[in-house]
């Protein structure tokens, strides 16, 4: 029970993303910072325990749930299906749309017209499915390794287009105004959830509890305010 | 009595026989000069007495005992048994004297003190009392192979084999190194000696023992052998060295 | 926004390379101790052992190191070992940088001529004797210029622990980067930092060959 | 715990990614080797400028981690202009890091060759490279055939980082599978004795090459 | 008519004078031996007329023609003067045939064929015939030297340079090279040799050189001059050699 776990070793691991603003990035002293950090901090603070910050990728953070090297991921983690039987989630604790984005001068307005395109996408993130599932066969879809390198393809100009989640768009656009994606088309709503280990009902329960507070108390509203200056959307989590 | 006997020793390398069947006595302060042609397994021979090879057949005792190849054979063996190489085999990073200390203190558990009078006293006995601390590099051939006379000395052994130990030497060096066998020889040691100085063998030797194709051919007294042998192969063999 | 200054760059990045200096040690000193063990095993002549020591080579000379990294990290904790990714990467590099020495060393040790070890067994000495007071003293000088050039290649490896997420030097690089979106300043930085770092070691490699190869 | 079952759907991306790696070596092995040939003898031959900048080149290379090579090439040179695929700049990676290793070593294999051979070509009026094609060439090869064999696996086994900027090879294979299914060690394990068996196949392959390259020393 | 001459050649090693003004004049067909105290510079003198070494001051000329270093004078050089080495210096890689016909076919621009029928011919003059298919390594240390004699031979040279090529021999094997080198000098071929052999010297040589110090010390009719010496330096180097 990693509940109890947690309780005993008065410690909870947390594996939250360092290269995915808003929901998790790193300062100069190379901390990570967002969203996801501050909703670790919430419950960590809420259980009463010590938290354990863990610096993951997407290409990792399922497996280092699996293997039991965190408790919860905090990380910006889609629910698919797929997933679903692989790990458990919790309720929603943040808003996001994947889509696909893009220099200004592609053409591209839906999915169809991505046919003979590249898209730049980071491995095994929600997008990555969705773009794999729907999308016209011609596109080539180049995976990177983690949201990083999906980032700097881009900022380079190895890719024209990526698809990943609005905030992430506009994070970009806030630091590199010249490169500035602009919005192509929304691929998803895909609200963020907390993922656990399979069978952990009691942790399950404990958190969707935090969580449910969080949303009435306020809290969750002011960490939106916070990182993306926007208030959660109407009926979230609803 | 015999100290080192040899009774129908066969030796394999893979199909290859080697040794077919030898039958060989040493007595105690006996010297035993083994010639015969290149590949006749002179080595062979010397290295199963001594447990560096195996055999396959036959038996071999040492003072009574049995000899295999077996690690902790080798090392009761060697407490009894010296070898000296054609090539010296001396420690290049040790110096004279403590390539002669090494073994009493870590294998006999001498103390250093001690170790030390016995190499100081081998070293003379050989003639090079004054090269104690230098490194066997900055000898010549016949002086590190005194060295490893002294070396093999050091450890008190019943019997002393040789392996064409002046095989490598000038030949003003070799003198030296013969003159130091002589005088062991003079002094009671057994030695087994593989050679192609048939002088010394006929001088200093009591017994020579001529090996051919893996057999011991022919052997007897020195001087008689040398010079009246009787098979034909041993005729033509002293007639290619002389 | 947050802005980088060149000196936050800087600073960050040499602060990650005490890790990449750290690992490389902690690795390069459990790459040696296994070496040493797999070497003295390969030296007896039970041919069970040299064949174990031969796959081992094998294995982890023929993957790739990162897949070394992925295996140990994932791998252990499936084994229901908690591992994290330090551990993870001292393993895989351990592993990696023993499989290479014990190749290192036997090509040194096979230059020593087989009558040291006839002449020392003669002397009644045991295998752990020879090893200790006839082999190793020698095989040292031989192999320590070829060991130092190899500590380079540990270095190096350590970059990929960034592949499972430790912040080493290279990880470092990407997260600032991805931070500051300057690759090309970040990943020259980067370079350098490792240049510095490994430049002196194969220097001291070459000239100590140089120096052991006159004194033969 | 550990299931192999849930790969099979994906055993073609494991086949592509092993072609594109078999394939990415073979190029890079040929464009390598030849870059590293070339350098070894400006260093043993040219004058002091190319050797030195060959010796720049060789250094810089061998001091620094494969994989910031690779991100500097990619991510780096963009931004003076310089946009290459990621196929584009993995071969050009993999060239300079195996050209780089592979001047030391053939380097050697010149200067193992005694001065008297270059001589005797020169009284028998052949032109410098023609010595060097005709005369130098073949044993100074032989001689460090096996250090070059050794190399090349490394470079192969090395080309696994370059899944890192999403060329679709083995080891993205891999990634890919067991993003998609999670099976991280099975996926992992089969991917490493895939590498494993194209390490044994290319030394194999390596080795009948040189039999035939060097079919002068058989006679024996 | 002379064929190589030598004017006041001055050679040096960084500062070390190792020619100290040769003179020397070689006529056509003339068989010319040059012998020395080692060091005292026969090689080097060799080596500038064949062009492999920088001389410094005087001249050399070759059939009328300045002889100087650059690469591709040494390429028009090789089409008339053959140099033989001391340590043989054949192709490892290439058979005996191939060693023989590389230079004509790239260097000469002749068919495969015509090269073949050259050097089969050479081949047979050395007494090698056999052995067109062998590799170099599974010939002897004389069988070696004849195949460099016949791929030197195989350029068509007007003058044949042979530096100690009896040197690095087994003396069983000696005689075959030497037996060659006389045929070539009864057919009139030009050869200017370093050697110790000094019955060859005088029997087969027309003119003895002998260097020392850097100089031309002594010359003149092989058998005189090796037999009444005129200076003390050449009595004692023959007394040395002899
Ligand atoms: N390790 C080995 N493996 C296979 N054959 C061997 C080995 N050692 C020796 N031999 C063969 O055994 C035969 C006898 O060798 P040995 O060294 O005993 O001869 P030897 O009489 O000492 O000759 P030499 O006078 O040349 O030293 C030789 O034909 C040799 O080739
Ligand atoms: N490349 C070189 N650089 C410097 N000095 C050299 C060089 N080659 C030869 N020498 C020196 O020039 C002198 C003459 O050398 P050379 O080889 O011509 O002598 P030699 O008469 O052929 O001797 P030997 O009989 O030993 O072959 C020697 O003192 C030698 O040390
Ligand atoms: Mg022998
Ligand atoms: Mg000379």
């Amino acid at each position: 029970d990693v509940l109890q776990d947690i309780q005993d070793r008065k410690e909870i691991r947390i594996a939250v993303p360092q290269d995915f603003p808003p929901f998790g990035s790193v300062g100069p002293d190379l901390k990570p910072q967002g969203i996801d950090v501050d909703m670790a901090n919430y419950i960590a603070d809420q259980l009463d325990v010590d938290l354990k910050i863990v610096p993951v990728t997407s290409a990792n953070r399922i497996p280092y749930l699996q293997t039991k090297k965190v408790d919860l991921v905090i990380s910006s983690l889609g629910k698919n299906p797929e997933r679903e039987k692989a790990i458990d989630f919790t309720t929603p604790y943040a808003p996001f749309f994947l889509g696909v984005f893009g220099e200004s001068s592609v053409d591209v307005t839906k999915m169809a017209d991505l046919a003979g395109k590249t898209v730049g996408v980071t491995r095994g993130s929600v997008e990555d499915l969705e773009l794999e599932k729907y999308a016209p066969k011609s596109l080539n879809v180049r995976r990177f390794e983690d949201n990083n390198t999906t980032l700097t393809a881009y900022l380079t100009g190895q890719v024209k287009l990526i698809a990943t989640g609005n905030l992430v768009a506009t994070e970009i656009a806030k630091r590199q105004p010249q490169r500035a994606p602009e919005t192509k088309f929304l691929l998803k709503d895909s609200p963020c959830y907390i993922g656990l280990a399979e069978g952990e009902a009691a942790l399950q329960s404990k958190i969707n509890g935090i969580i449910s507070t969080a949303l009435e108390n306020g809290t969750l509203n002011d960490i939106s305010m916070k990182w993306l200056k926007a208030p959660l959307p109407k009926g979230f989590g609803a | 009595m015999s100290l080192v006997n040899l009774h129908q020793v066969h030796k394999y390398y893979g199909d290859f026989h080697v040794l077919k069947g030898i039958d060989l006595d040493v007595k105690a302060g006996e010297v035993v000069s083994i010639i015969g042609k290149s590949g006749s397994g002179k080595s062979t021979l010397l290295r199963c007495v001594n447990g560096l090879e195996e055999y396959q057949k036959g038996g071999i005792t040492l003072d009574g005992k049995e000899v295999t190849s077996e690690d902790i054979q080798v090392r009761r063996l060697a407490l009894s048994v010296g070898m000296i190489f054609q090539s010296f085999n001396l420690f290049p990073h040790l110096t004279v004297g403590e390539n002669i200390m090494l073994a009493p203190t870590i294998v006999l558990n001498k103390s250093k003190a001690e170790a030390k009078t016995i190499a100081e006293e081998m070293l003379e006995k050989v003639g090079l009392g004054d090269k104690f601390d230098r490194y066997p590099e900055k000898l010549s051939g016949g002086q590190q192979q005194r060295v490893a006379i002294a070396r093999a000395l050091a450890m008190s052994p019943k019997v002393l084999l040789c392996d064409e130990i002046t095989s490598a030497l000038d030949p003003e060096l070799v003198g030296d190194v013969l003159k130091v066998l002589e005088q062991l020889a003079a002094e009671g040691m057994t030695l087994i000696l593989v050679t192609h100085e048939m002088n010394f063998a006929r001088d200093v030797g009591d017994r020579v023992v001529f090996m051919h194709e893996g057999k011991v051919w022919e052997e007897g007294n020195s001087k008689k052998l040398l010079s009246e042998p009787e098979t034909e192969e041993l005729r033509q063999f002293i007639g290619a060295v002389l | 926004m947050i802005e980088f200054s060149n000196y936050d760059i800087i600073r960050n990045l040499i602060f990650a390379a005490q890790w990449t200096v750290l690992l490389s040690l902690v690795a390069f000193i459990g790459g040696t101790l296994v070496a040493l063990v797999l070497t003295a095993l390969r030296l007896t002549r039970n041919s069970i052992l040299q064949k174990l020591v031969a796959v081992y080579i094998e294995l982890f000379q023929g993957t790739p190191l990162l897949m070394q990294m992925f295996l140990c990290f994932f791998g252990v904790s499936l084994l229901g070992y908690e591992i994290s990714a330090w551990s993870a990467a001292i393993l895989a590099l351990t592993l990696f940088t023993s499989a290479f020495l014990v190749e290192i060393w036997r090509g040194c040790i096979d230059t020593l001529p087989k009558g040291q070890w006839e002449a020392s067994r003669c002397l009644g000495m045991s295998f752990l004797q020879i090893l200790r007071y006839i082999i190793l003293p020698q095989a040292l000088r031989v192999a320590i210029a070829p060991t130092v050039g190899f500590s380079v290649q540990v270095v190096k490896g350590t970059a990929l622990a960034s592949v499972i997420g430790f912040v080493e030097l290279t990880k470092a690089g990407t997260m600032l980067n991805n931070a500051t979106f300057e690759p090309f300043k970040v990943f020259a930085m980067v370079a350098v930092i490792y240049f510095l770092l490994c430049y002196p070691l194969s220097l001291s490699s070459k000239i100590l060959e140089k120096k052991f190869n006159v004194s033969r | 715990m550990l299931y192999f079952g849930d790969l099979l759907p994906y055993s073609d991306v494991f086949f592509g990614g092993l072609m594109t790696t078999v394939e990415l070596t073979v190029l890079t092995t040929l464009l390598g080797v030849a870059l590293g040939t070339l350098c070894a003898v400006l260093r043993q031959y040219g004058g002091a400028s190319p050797r030195r900048i060959v010796a720049s080149y060789v250094e810089l290379i061998r001091n620094t981690p494969f994989i910031v090579q690779l991100f500097f090439i990619f991510f780096g040179l963009p931004s003076i202009g310089v946009m290459l695929t990621p196929w584009q700049a993995s071969v050009i990676a993999l060239t300079i890091n195996l050209g780089a290793y592979s001047t030391e070593i053939i380097r050697a294999g010149l200067g193992s060759i005694p001065k008297g051979q270059v001589e005797a070509a020169k009284v028998l009026g052949m032109t410098f490279r023609q010595t060097l094609t005709r005369v130098i060439f073949v044993p100074a090869f032989e001689k460090i055939y096996p250090a070059l064999t050794s190399q090349c696996i490394i470079v192969m086994l090395g080309s696994a980082v370059i899944s890192q900027i999403s060329v679709e090879e083995l080891t993205y294979a891999a990634n890919l599978v067991q993003s998609r299914n999670f099976r991280a060690f099975e996926s992992y394990l089969v991917t490493a004795l895939l590498y494993l068996g194209l390490a044994m196949i290319m030394r194999y392959v390596f080795k009948l090459i040189g039999k035939r390259l060097f079919s002068f020393r058989e006679s024996s």
